[in-house]
């Protein structure tokens, strides 16, 4: 699975893409797994009312499920326009 | 409906005139247009605006087929910029063609109460003090609590 | 603040590329324009449009006054053409410059609502049918009283 | 004073403009006056309330005085934009 970071949760985590393989079942599983990694991970994700994750290319909630998924992508609130 | 995703400066006149042009039929043509404006704080440099490549252009998509759905509209045109901007650019522009000037308005405001909060873009601003990530308004996010 | 009554064409494209391009410190602009089409019933040739030429330019004014009294604008464009007109061709356009796009929009949807029922232009569509002057919709009449 | 009319309430009175000299105090005396003058103009200002009127170039209503007035003008609900 590949998991994207965009904007400040790129700079933070310090990379804009990787690819890995998990048995987690939901985007919240998925974000613990990744903050027991390492501690740029924790910092990153340590307020999860201020990211948004999208699921395949599509915007949805932390409840989300993984399975079949493709790509997860972490990111603030959106500020274009 | 016409929707572009580009890094390019696109000439605004020309499109308006285009889109305007292209709908005899259609009364009320409004459209919007986002300029890059110096920070709150003044000392802004140029801005750079960061991007979900596989996922922008049916963000927007998918935002435009929205407002087509909901307003009786003849055309919908979307251009979103991303990459290097500085003060007075132009970020992006939507234009809406209706029968009716109210569908038109209606339909411009969704569409940037949307694109603000629901297309994957981010704002970072460059100054003499550094740079720093453009933050979302609430306000922008309640926008949305109207259609 | 820019008003013009005017029997010639104008050129949208380049009006509103003008118009946004001054106000690089404005975030948001936003056009409206309004385009000759078909009457409801079809088989229209041309449209003419009155107006009172000792009272148009004062009212558009006090309009446009009004509307920079109530929002914080950077500018407003107000172009109003009489005369006669085909389909397709544009009958009216106005701009609004505003930090934020609430305002902008706002603004510019009150000009249109103030526009319609309180400026002196009457319009009367000639088809093969015959000639018609325009009336009056109770909808554009309700619509003021939003603001 | 001058009197203008517009768009089919010119037609149906058949003139653009006319000057006249009148003792009426309020528009709407002016109307009265004019009714009476012919059947034309009882035509056209048999219903006050699909009119509308100007009084030296400023929109205002039928009971407004005429004291000083130069210009008044009858025309319909107007239909731009």
């Amino acid at each position: 699975m590949d998991v994207l970071y965009f904007a400040w949760v790129r700079e933070r985590i310090g990379i804009p893409k990787e690819t890995l393989t998990t048995e987690a079942k939901t985007v919240k599983d998925l974000v613990e797994e990744l903050k027991l990694r390492e501690e740029r991970y924790a910092v990153a994700f340590s307020d999860l009312s201020a990211l948004r994750v999208a699921v395949d290319q599509e915007l949805t909630d932390f409840d989300a499920a993984l399975d079949g998924v493709r790509e997860v992508a972490f990111f603030p609130p959106m500020t274009g326009g | 409906m016409r929707v572009l995703v580009q890094e390019e400066a696109f000439d605004f006149g020309r499109e308006a005139q285009a889109f305007a042009s292209g709908h005899s039929n259609m009364g009320a043509i409004v459209t919007f247009t986002g300029v890059v404006r110096d920070s709150d704080k003044g000392g802004m440099e140029r801005m750079v605006i960061e991007h979900y490549p596989g996922m922008t252009q049916k963000a927007l998509e998918t935002i435009a087929k929205d407002a087509v759905s909901r307003w009786d509209l003849g055309d919908v045109l979307v251009i979103h910029r991303h990459g290097e901007l500085r003060p007075g650019e132009m970020i992006m522009m939507v234009a809406t063609a209706a029968r009716h000037r109210v569908n038109a308005f209606e339909a411009a405001e969704f569409l940037m109460d949307y694109l603000k909060s629901r297309a994957p873009f981010w704002k970072k601003e460059y100054g003499a003090d550094g740079a720093e990530w453009v933050a979302a308004k609430d306000e922008d996010e309640d926008a949305l609590s109207r259609w």
